[in-house]
């Protein structure tokens, strides 16, 4: 589906990312892990445009995406979600919605483009992401667990294939992050997941595989009881 | 049409002098703005309408008792506290938007300049020059008084400078600049450090008001002229950047003083300022790189 | 012994995000004390709201018998608490006896000062041979060194030390955990938060543990030194 | 005391809201009968209402702070005026060709900063450059603009057999195209584009990663902007029957400022009603104490600054 490889990326005299090769295959949950500055959310930037990497290619459904802009790598069908929350502080959370599925679906990118009506996406999406009965609230009085969801959901209402969620459970309460392991359980075998994320305990319980990134460069790339056990990978996150 | 003089080496002193002088006067307004820019991130559009007090000001004080030296002391001073109470009173409480701090200054400077406007009309005012008399140098005759505005030029900027690069105020202003969380964690009353820099730089441009009214005319917008020069040349110099906006003043002034020879002044500032359009776009950070205060 | 620092119901945020739950601890006048957790859960916000670094927060902070809660950042360091971050935030452009000058307050006399700086290079050799140096040009540890430094000249009565051996290579960990033991032997009090627990157990008295932002253990050194506490709060 | 602006504020939106909005209607249609002295006034406060919308466009939704509008507006007046008294053709060719110069201009001077990302600081600082050699221009250009004398004088047409250039009939012609651009853009800015843009301004990156080419779409409002303030600017030169310098003048792109945040950005309503209701307050204002009119003006907005940055539409509307 997405297939990285050799992927590098200097910053003046600092390898943030050191020749990773990733790959996710369709439908699977892929998660990614390692200590502080491995380079999990450099290796997100590059993937999604924000970051040109160094050397490396970064392949999906066919085509490099290596030189394209963000936005049209969104539109191809990659979409993330961030460490901090990114939204519309003043919009409805229907508006949201809208916005997301509006230029996935169009096809003719004229300003007076009125759009159609999407209700029936964005009530499916809202549902998925337990948000059916907030969406006429005004994002910023969403309660901070919500926000998360809103979040994920604008990322479902693009209908993207691959989907990269940057720390979904960061600032979430216990209950919180449960729900957010059940919208992300959900969605497996409906998208290609790949998740970043502190929580390990999340991490295990719903990565089919897990690759662990350590000064830039990948440490193994194997299913979750095995990661666990790998010493290697012990050792780096007690530090020995 | 324009005629275009012979440069001979007479007058050529005489030019680069101008230059000089009027470069000086550039220098006060810019040092400060980059001071209060390269500090807070404010763009402080209230700034030209500061040289404007400090200007009619020493005029009025020139009125009432025909001294221009205490006038330009006076003026100075009070232009100063005015800064201070601007600071400590409105201006604190939009520094974290950018937006806001422009428009909130854009609109205080609008105000003084129509207060302005109001008591002395629209029409400009000369101050004759306390030094009337002219010195010898170089082999040319030139004014005492152009003299001496470079000559005060010149001490505040080896003044600022040693306060900037000398002194423990220097220190803390560097360190705020440079980072103001850091600063705090050091013990700096990073909110102190502000109201200082703010109000040094609204001295220095009453300052230049005062010292500019014998020169040149003054009228209500002449604050407008002034910092959008100013701001110009804080971009080319470097935002923040103390010596950037000496350098990049006296050029300025060079500039102005020679183009003057082949071009109308109109042109001369339309060419400056497409330059600092171009250094917007290509290298914002100026010529002398970061913006640090402290070198 | 008193309690030098005590800390009630805290709850921290950035923007909307909640990072801190409900965190309660405490710190005896010269106890070092440790607070640890994997990346992520909350240990440098701990120390950033104690400081007032943060953008809002619950819950109050006594500093002696003072509720230092409202201060800003500045009157708490000048209280006497020196705050060593993780990013060390050195002044590049400034030399290391600027870096260290800076953190004395204006307020000290000359004499004192130059003693304070002196004092500091005693104790660290290799800024004494570079403090004409700028900040930008020391090393990672060096730095490190500098950060702890400029933390020491104020004299501090309460240390606050954001994981000192982050991102350092393991030779200069070695000599960052010997600063840091020649330190806490000292009449001072030490909030040392960390991941790395096993270098830090031979230098805290007592500690604690962190997870998503909230403190789930604490004990004293020999209860935190047991392997299954380890496996369930810090390793994968 | 809050319940009283509650209240007012659900008048104002409520039960009053479409007898309110009848009323203006109606008074704008009877303006030349109810104040035959105030016409050129009245036609004035429109055309200005019209570049108020305008810049609201890029100030209040695109978050574009320009402090050049002026330049684009005096394009407008200049175009039409070149044409009609230089090259002595048609009043009507001066429209569109005005717009088509201010789209290229704007095109011209936007494209690198918009697609740099170069930043609001810097964009006020690029656009304050921009704006001063515009105005710097309409002098030494003695032979293009006329300099400080500007171009004119010259009356309207006839159209269809009524006289343009008398009061009332411009009036009625600039209403009437007013009403057309300023519904126009309120349709455009209801529709998805405007929330596009108000999302853009609120969350760039969110946008970016939603698929949105977010330079597109900004680059799209200031060329809209630029257009309708050239389009206005024809409009006005039409009334004044003179382009000069003081349509190009910081003075003007200080006055449009201040009715947009006055009026509340964002809003296009509120800058309309701000331009109208100012320039006659100033109109007022003159006869009664004639130097301090804009001195009160920027204390009103220092006022608005500090206090109610969201000006009278945000005070209507309320936190909704």
């Amino acid at each position: 589906m997405l297939t990285v490889e050799g992927l590098t990326k200097r910053f003046d005299s600092v390898v943030a990312v050191d020749d990773v090769d990733l790959e996710l295959r369709e439908g699977e949950i892929h998660g990614l892990i390692g200590p502080n500055g491995a380079g999990k959310t450099t290796t997100v930037n590059l993937i999604t445009g924000e970051l040109s990497p160094t050397s490396g290619t970064i392949e999906f459904d066919g085509s490099d995406l290596v030189g394209l802009s963000p936005s049209s790598i969104a539109r191809r069908g990659i979409g993330r979600s961030f460490q901090v929350v990114q939204y519309f502080p003043d919009m409805t959370v229907r508006k949201h919605l809208h916005l997301a599925v509006r230029e996935s679906t169009r096809t003719v990118r004229s300003v007076l483009d009125r759009g159609a009506d999407y209700s029936d996406e964005i009530q499916e999406v809202a549902e998925t992401a337990r948000l059916e009965d907030e969406l006429d609230t005004i994002a910023k009085n969403l309660p901070h667990g919500q926000k998360r969801f809103l979040d994920i959901a604008m990322v479902l209402a693009m209908d993207s294939k691959v989907i990269l969620f940057d720390e979904p459970a960061a600032g979430l309460n216990e209950s919180e992050t449960n729900e957010v392991r059940e919208i992300l359980e959900d969605l497996r075998g409906d998208y290609t997941i790949l998740i970043v994320e502190h929580d390990i305990d999340l991490v295990r319980a719903i990565s089919d595989r897990i690759t662990v990134l350590h000064n830039g460069a990948v440490l193994t790339t194997d299913t979750p009881d095995n990661v666990v056990e790998n010493t290697q990978v012990r050792e780096v996150y007690l530090g020995e | 049409m324009y005629e275009i003089p012979l440069i001979t080496a007479d007058n050529f002193i005489t030019y680069a002098l101008n230059g000089l002088s009027r470069g000086m006067i550039i220098f006060l307004v810019a040092s400060g703005l980059s001071l209060i820019f390269g500090l807070i991130g404010l763009i402080n559009f209230a700034h030209g309408s500061m040289l404007a007090l400090g200007g009619y000001g020493t005029y009025i004080v020139i009125q009432a008792t025909g001294n221009f030296w205490l006038g330009l002391i006076v003026s100075v001073v009070l232009v100063t506290l005015l800064g201070f109470a601007l600071e400590r009173k409105l201006l604190y409480w939009i520094y974290d938007e950018p937006l806001l701090g422009f428009l909130g200054t854009f609109g205080i400077g609008l105000v003084i300049e129509e207060a302005i406007a109001v008591y002395f009309g629209s029409r400009s005012y000369t101050v004759s020059s306390p030094l009337p008399e002219s010195v010898q140098v170089l082999g040319v005759s030139y004014p005492s008084y152009r003299l001496f505005v470079i000559l005060v030029g010149a001490l505040v900027a080896l003044g600022i400078g040693a306060l900037l690069t000398k002194t423990r105020l220097g220190l803390e202003i560097h360190a705020t600049a440079n980072r103001q969380s850091t600063a705090e964690i050091l013990g700096v009353d990073t909110a102190r450090i502000y109201t200082i820099t703010f109000v040094l730089g609204t001295g220095l441009a009453a300052l230049a008001g005062a010292l500019t009214a014998p020169i040149t005319s003054m009228y209500p917008t002449i604050g407008l002229d002034y910092i959008t020069m100013a701001f110009l040349v804080i971009i080319v110099g470097g935002m923040g950047s103390f010596k950037g906006s000496l350098v990049v003043s006296l050029i300025v002034g060079q500039i102005i003083a020679f183009g003057w020879l082949v071009l109308a002044p109109t042109y001369v500032r339309i060419l400056i300022f497409a330059a600092a359009m171009v250094f917007i776009l290509y290298k914002p950070r100026g010529f002398f790189g970061k913006p640090e205060v402290h070198e | 012994m008193s309690e030098l620092l005590s800390v009630d119901g805290l709850n921290a945020f950035y923007g909307d995000s909640q990072v801190l739950f409900d965190v309660s601890l405490s710190l005896d006048t010269n106890d070092v004390v440790g607070v640890f957790g994997r990346n992520g859960m909350g240990k440098t916000t701990l120390l950033n709201s104690l400081v007032n670094r943060i953008d809002r927060k619950t819950g109050t902070v006594t500093y002696g018998d003072r509720d230092i809660s409202e201060w800003s950042t500045h009157e708490i360091i000048r209280e006497g608490i020196a705050y060593v971050p993780e990013e060390r935030e050195i002044y590049p452009a400034l030399t290391v006896r600027e870096n260290l000058d800076l953190a004395l307050s204006s307020s000290v006399p000359d004499e004192v000062r130059e003693d304070r700086i002196e004092n500091v290079f005693g104790q660290f050799e290799r800024l004494g041979e570079r403090h004409d140096q700028r900040g930008g040009t020391l090393s990672g540890g060096e730095q490190q060194m500098l950060a702890i430094g400029r933390a020491l000249v104020t004299d501090p009565d309460l240390l606050l030390l954001d994981e000192p051996t982050e991102g350092l290579a393991p030779v200069i960990i070695d000599d960052v955990v010997d600063i840091l033991e020649s330190l806490v032997t000292g009449d001072r009090s030490v909030l040392i938060v960390e991941q790395n627990i096993k270098r830090m157990l031979p230098l805290i008295d007592r500690g604690y543990m962190i997870q998503t932002g909230q403190i789930v253990d604490e004990g004293d050194s020999e209860y935190l030194a047991q392997e299954e506490i380890h496996e369930k709060y810090l390793t994968v | 005391m809050s319940d009283t602006i509650a209240d007012i504020r659900g008048f104002a939106r409520g039960t009053a809201r479409r007898p309110l909005l009848a009323l203006g209607v109606l008074l704008v249609l009877a303006v030349p009968f109810l104040f035959p002295s105030q016409s050129d006034l009245a036609t004035e406060a429109l055309i200005f209402g019209l570049f108020a919308i305008s810049v609201d466009i890029a100030l209040g939704y695109a978050g574009l702070l320009t402090l050049a509008p002026a330049a684009f507006f005096g394009l407008g007046s200049y175009t039409v005026a070149k044409i009609v008294v230089d090259y002595d053709m048609s009043f009507w060719l001066g429209f569109p060709v005005a717009i088509v110069l201010a789209l290229l201009l704007a095109f011209a001077v936007g494209y690198i900063p918009i697609k740099r990302r170069i930043g609001h600081v810097y964009f006020v600082l690029f656009t304050l450059a921009f704006g001063a050699i515009v105005y710097d221009f309409t002098f030494v250009t003695t032979s293009l603009t006329g300099g400080s004398d500007g171009l004119g004088f010259f009356s309207p047409p006839d159209l269809f057999g009524i006289d343009l250039g008398a009061q009332t009939p411009y009036y009625y012609f600039t209403l009437l195209l007013v009403a057309v651009v300023g519904f126009g853009t309120y349709v455009l800015i209801k529709s998805d584009y405007g929330d596009v843009l108000h999302a853009t301004r609120q969350n760039e990156l969110r946008m970016r990663y939603l698929g949105y080419d977010t330079n597109r779409e900004l680059m799209i409002a200031w060329l809209i902007s630029a257009g309708i303030s050239a389009f206005a600017g024809a409009m006005y030169v039409g009334s004044v029957g003179i382009a000069s310098p003081s349509d190009v003048s910081f003075a003007l792109t200080g006055d449009v400022i201040i009715w947009i945040i006055v009026g509340g950005t964002g809003t296009l309503l509120g800058p309309f009603a701000a331009a109208i209701g100012l320039v006659f307050t100033q109109e007022i204002l003159q006869s009664v104490w004639l130097e301090g009119y804009r001195m009160l003006l920027g204390i009103l907005f220092v006022v608005f600054v500090f206090v109610l940055p969201d000006g009278l539409m945000g005070l209507i509307r309320g936190d909704e």
